[in-house]
């Protein structure tokens, strides 16, 4: 009975949704305020009906609910509780559920807190968030619906799933499900899909608020800027977060001794944080100096497609990935509201193409507002290439028949080098000034980091006798690393001057009087440190394959990995486990015990292999156990030496502090999220008074 | 169509799990050439021709594992690097090449982001000349009057912010 | 489906439809806060172009030439903002002062549509022109 | 993608009307490429075997040397498997596809098995085991495959004597499937 009123909510919440679509954009069009109220009611509505929904969807899955066929496919009573409940979004149903309800959350938020500001646009923004919010929660109630239950028809040799008894058909209560994909039983895949779905939805928000300001003509005033900036800080920050979460998953589980492979799902989740990121830096420019209004319009929309690709090639297997799900009955719907979408705003941004009018004025190529504008080149170029990688086996099949692969040396050698000047612009560009940049002092501050990072790196490689292109990779980083950490140094500095503080104490106040700037700078370190790890990885990682027998070594780098014997075990959830004992040592003194492992599924029929890891800062050891012979004298074992990976996570937790720092409002400054008008500086006479 | 895709998923269902049959690896023979580390060279350059976009050297199947100690036979026989890739290409398609080859339609794969961040980089100059045109003419070098007590008031909010 | 997930559906949805239909009853119209009309960001955000330009100047990333001339400026910006709006108090004010006269009324409201400040008794605002009948109503 | 918009955001000072104009058709263009590309991507990607039609024309070198085209064995029943050694599903059919085979060899039917991506070893291998003696030859570059769109091996192909396809039987064949099937397709017409 319960499921049937997670279907009956679901059912009104869908209902509620097309009512405040369609209300919400008459009554802002005809100006009929309590239509528009009523359509902020529907979305308030929406929401808690939802939630309704996906409560009773977990509780199905925690109390193992079989007639349920959702439940049959991912849960099961082998998995923990914990497990149980995270299978909410193990599979194709409960996901877009969910999705659709974090998207429904954000747009409640934003309505409870910003309902009595910005109410031009507020009609057009619940139009256009409602509209995507409707197709989601459509998608579930009509093609991929989680409370369809199981049935036998009479002489059927398969099970029917549907909403309602078909004819001649009997309810059907299977005694265990299928469970959860053994691969996503990992801590990476509890946290990765939720945090990226809040980084998907998240870009509603100020891709609605866009919209409205087209359609409302508010565009000219960006106030729309102003009150998205934070909304869109959160859900880069998600995607971020889930961007993270899914390497460290694929380190720890996948078994390849690698965190990005570079394919189609991987990239689908990159592509729109690239653009996010450029668009979070134009945003910039707009709020200072009151440029690039068209293109923070063209950023965000294209932000916003690329996440609703992104959804597209993961669900749809139109492009082949290691990750999709499996084909589904989504794709036309999907395709349909993504041409919709891209087309629609597109075609709208054309239409107001001449009201966003900029004021663009460059006093000197030396200056801040060329390094954006670089800098957003490069992001785009960056997008650019790999979605031309991406789409690229798609074109290839189609004009000429053969299917090809465009693998991870294709980004590689791409987007390396933009990735390089990228990385190198991070670290300069705080350097520039607004407006003009005198030569002589940009050569002041840059020149002891310089020089410095040159001596240290030349002397690092020429000890370490490292091939060129790692020596240039380290080089890159440590000058960009110093470089902003004498940012903050110069603002110590000045502060201890000015004020008599001490360093410290300066320190805070400095990062405490200006959130923003050095909230970003602190993310850029994090951005650094991931660069540090790409870099190891891509340069010095080592790696070998070996049988041995059990009392023999194997070999690689200064490590030697000895054999001592096999074991086996069942594990707790329909687990057969078979585990190496290993012994590593370095330089012939033993360091750690360690334990690859390959955990076999008997009811999935799946391999998992689970790496035995000694980590340091410095480098990671991860051994992998390949195959043993029947009789468990030998075993093959392959060994990866990943120097610098871990620096990866690391700044991805720097990254996450340094968006908290920055998103924090300015107690001081409150009132200071302005919207400068800066027409007043350049197209007017400075007014002369007395 | 609902029996039909089903019947997919089922076909699906049962290609992977044969993949995952048996994965039991023998002990190798002798310890000379051709080791691990050069099958997984060159198993690292290719793609498993039937599973979704996985490399051949870390793939997991049984029929990767088939294709390593094919590899293995082809480099025993003397065969170079090359050839055995070539023999890859020819026997089971283009799309087991991790890199794209760079002649033919191919090659654009490798050209367009080319050609695209130079017209980028074009763009650029161009946006920031056309800025830069825009600039305003030098000011008066006379200081506009501002009302002492003004000034005076924009300096200690100034201090209060900080 | 069993009849008591469908009551239970049914409740759910009558509430959630008294709730969606409220903004429609007649009688209880909704009150509209002023529209923040925000002189004080721009002038917030001219003060902190200054102070950017300070930070800037003491951490050497702008040079003693340009300082003062980009200093000057941006005070006459901000001069000019502050001053502008002591004046459109100041006129404000003024014209308040002198309906309160005319009029005898003591208080100030704001136009529901364009957010200016308008007379309590007036029947048009002043600004855009719309009707004004349910502030009067308010008032009264 | 991405250029098209630069274009008009370069175009200052105010954009010409033609240069503004090409670049709002490069721009539409280009979204509606791209979506004509998604959209034939999705149909390819649900689309299922090949099952009607006119067979698709192959010719196959066996692992014997022996070649066989299909175009050329019009008025024959003409049944294509695709199999790998690799497949377990494959193994449960195999000996009933040869038991079937030797049933009807000579009465106007044909067996072609196409190896897909197989190593040669491993296929000898197979074809020892089951003692298959219908020709089987591997899918050089997996072209067969692609013209078929298989999804995955087993895969069965029925061709008619007129050369149409007459349906496809996804995974492992349980006797009476195929003989039945044939019987169906030796009582057609031809021509």
């Amino acid at each position: 009975m319960i499921e049937d009123i997670g279907l009956i909510t679901l059912t009104i919440a869908f209902t509620f949704s097309l009512y405040a679509t369609f209300v919400s954009a008459y009554g802002g069009w005809r100006g009929y305020e309590a239509w528009v109220e009523s359509a902020r009611n529907a979305v308030l509505l929406v929401f808690p009906l939802l939630t309704i929904s996906v409560v009773i969807v977990v509780y199905a899955l925690y109390t193992l609910d079989f007639s349920l066929a959702y439940v049959y496919d991912v849960s099961s009573q082998a998995m923990s509780p914990f497990l149980r409940v995270t299978a909410l979004w193990g599979g194709q149903q409960g996901s877009v559920l969910f999705w659709a309800w974090m998207m429904a959350g954000f747009v409640a938020v934003v309505l409870v807190r910003k309902w009595e500001r910005d109410r031009e646009m507020m009609p057009y923004f619940i139009a256009t968030a409602m509209l995507t919010t409707t197709f989601f929660v459509g998608v579930v109630l009509f093609i991929t619906n989680p409370f369809m239950r199981l049935w036998h028809i009479e002489g059927a040799d398969e099970l029917t799933k549907a909403l309602f008894q078909p004819a001649n058909s009997m309810p059907y209560f299977p005694e265990d499900g299928g469970g959860l994909n053994p691969l996503l039983r990992h801590f990476g895949m509890i946290g990765h899909p939720p945090t990226t779905y809040l980084g998907f939805t998240g870009f509603v928000i100020p891709f609605s608020f866009a919209i409205a300001a087209l359609i409302t003509g508010h565009s000219r005033g960006d106030e729309w800027i102003r009150t998205t900036r934070r909304w869109t800080l959160v859900a880069w920050i998600f995607l971020s977060i889930g961007l993270i979460l899914g390497g460290r998953w694929a380190y720890d589980v996948l078994g390849w001794g690698g965190f990005w492979g570079w394919d189609p799902v991987e990239n689908a989740m990159l592509m729109p944080w690239l653009t996010g990121t450029a668009f979070l830096h134009s945003v910039m420019m707009t709020e200072k100096r009151g440029m690039m209004k068209k293109w923070n319009m063209i950023l965000i929309i294209l932000t916003y497609s690329l996440s609703l690709f992104g959804t597209f090639i993961t669900r749809t297997g139109v492009i082949s990935s290691v990750h999709a799900f499996s084909k589904s009955a989504l794709g036309p719907a999907f395709f349909a509201f993504i041409g919709l979408t891209f087309l629609g705003s597109v075609t709208l941004l054309y239409l107001r193409w001449d009201t966003l009018k900029s004021e663009h004025t460059l006093e000197s190529f030396i200056s801040r507002e060329s390094a954006f504008v670089l800098q957003n080149m490069l992001f785009l170029a960056i997008t650019f290439a790999v979605f031309w990688g991406t789409v690229f086996p798609l074109i290839s099949e189609l004009v000429t028949g053969t299917k090809i692969t465009v693998g991870p040396p294709y980004f590689q050698k791409a987007t390396g080098p933009l990735f390089f000047v990228l990385v190198l612009l991070m670290g300069v560009a705080p350097l520039f000034a607004w407006r003009k940049q005198a030569m002589r002092a940009l050569g002041k501050a840059i020149w002891i980091p310089f020089a410095g990072s040159l001596g240290i790196t030349a002397l690092w490689g020429y000890v370490h006798r490292m091939h060129p292109a790692s020596i240039l990779g380290l080089w890159l980083v440590t000058l960009t690393l110093s470089l902003i950490l004498a940012e903050f140094w110069k603002g110590v500095q000045a502060r201890c001057a000015a004020r008599g503080e001490n360093p410290l104490t300066a320190l805070f106040n400095l990062i405490g009087r200006n959130h923003r700037r050095y909230g970003g700078y602190i993310i850029h370190i994090g951005v650094v440190l991931i660069a540090l790890g790409f870099i190891g990885d891509a340069n010095f990682k080592m790696e070998t394959q070996g049988t041995v027998s059990s009392g023999e070594s194997l070999t690689v780098g200064d490590y030697q990995l000895r054999f001592e014997q096999l074991r086996g075990y069942h594990g707790s959830d329909g687990r057969e486990i078979v585990e190496a004992v290993t012994t590593l040592s370095q330089g012939g003194e033993a360091i750690r015990n360690l334990n690859p492992r390959r955990d076999y599924f008997v009811v999935q029929q799946q391999p998992v292999t689970i790496p035995g890891v000694y980590s340091t800062p410095g480098k990671d050891v991860y051994v992998l156990l390949v195959g043993w012979d029947d009789t468990g004298k030998s075993a093959t074992f392959r060994i990866y030496v990943n120097p610098l990976i871990n620096w990866v996570w690391i700044g991805g937790v720097m990254m996450i502090l340094g968006t908290i720092i920055a998103a924090w409002s300015n107690p001081a400054q409150r009132e200071a999220t302005y919207v400068i008008r800066p027409e007043v500086l350049t197209t007017q006479p400075v007014p002369q008074e007395g | 169509m609902q029996t039909m895709r089903r019947k997919l998923m089922s076909v699906l269902l049962i290609l992977v799990m044969s993949l995952y049959a048996v994965s039991t690896v023998s002990a190798q023979d002798g310890t000379g050439y051709p080791t691990d580390d050069d099958v997984n060279r060159i198993a690292k350059q290719l793609y498993c021709p039937v599973c979704p976009n996985t490399p051949l050297d870390v793939c997991e199947t049984k029929a990767c594992e088939d294709w390593r100690a094919q590899i293995r036979d082809q480099l025993s026989w003397g065969w170079t690097d090359q050839q055995v890739i070539d023999y890859f290409v020819a026997q089971y398609g283009e799309r087991v090449l991790a890199e794209p080859q760079r002649k033919g339609f191919t090659s654009l794969v490798w050209f367009l982001p080319l050609i695209a961040i130079l017209v980028g980089a074009g763009i650029v100059y161009e946006i920031l000349k056309g800025w830069r045109a825009q600039r305003l003419a030098p000011r008066a070098t006379a200081p506009p009057q501002i009302a002492p007590e003004v000034l005076e008031k924009i300096e200690r909010e100034l201090r209060e912010m900080d | 489906m069993e009849l008591g997930a469908i009551l239970i559906g049914l409740v759910i949805l009558i509430l959630s439809l008294l709730f969606l239909m409220a903004p429609f009853k007649p009688g209880k119209r909704k009150k509209v806060k002023p529209a923040a009309a925000n002189p004080a960001a721009e002038r917030a955000a001219a003060l902190a172009a200054l102070r950017d330009l300070d930070f800037d100047f003491k951490t050497g990333k702008v040079s003693e030439e340009d300082y003062p001339s980009l200093r000057v400026r941006l005070l006459a910006e901000a001069a000019r903002y502050i001053q502008q709006e002591e004046a459109n108090e100041a006129d404000i004010e003024a014209r308040i002062q002198a309906r309160k006269r005319t009029q005898g009324k003591s208080s100030t409201a704001y136009c529901p549509h364009c957010g200016k400040p308008v007379i309590v008794g007036d029947l048009f605002c002043t600004s855009c022109g719309s009707r004004l009948e349910v502030m009067t109503a308010e008032a009264s | 993608m991405t250029q098209a918009p630069m274009n008009e955001q370069g175009a200052q000072p105010p954009p010409t009307p033609g240069r503004k104009k090409f670049g709002v058709t490069i721009t539409f263009t280009i979204i509606l490429t791209f979506l004509a590309l998604m959209a034939w991507g999705l149909k390819r990607a649900q689309a299922g075997p090949l099952d009607k039609g006119l067979a698709p024309d192959f010719t196959i070198t066996g692992f014997d040397g022996k070649t066989v085209t299909l175009s050329e064995l019009r008025g024959q029943v003409v049944i294509i498997n695709f199999w790998a050694s690799w497949c377990p599903p494959c193994r449960e059919e195999a000996a009933y596809l040869e038991e079937t085979w030797r049933k009807y060899e000579g009465k106007g039917v044909i067996f072609i098995g196409v190896d897909w991506v197989d190593t040669e070893k491993e296929a000898f291998a197979y074809i020892d085991e089951f003692d298959i003696t219908y020709i089987n030859g591997p899918d050089i570059g997996t072209r067969i495959a692609q013209a078929y769109n298989i999804q995955g091996v087993p895969e069965t192909f029925f061709v008619a004597k007129n050369g149409e396809l007459r349906g496809v039987h996804i995974g492992p064949m349980k006797y009476p499937q195929l003989d039945e099937k044939i019987d169906e397709l030796l009582a057609e017409q031809y021509p």
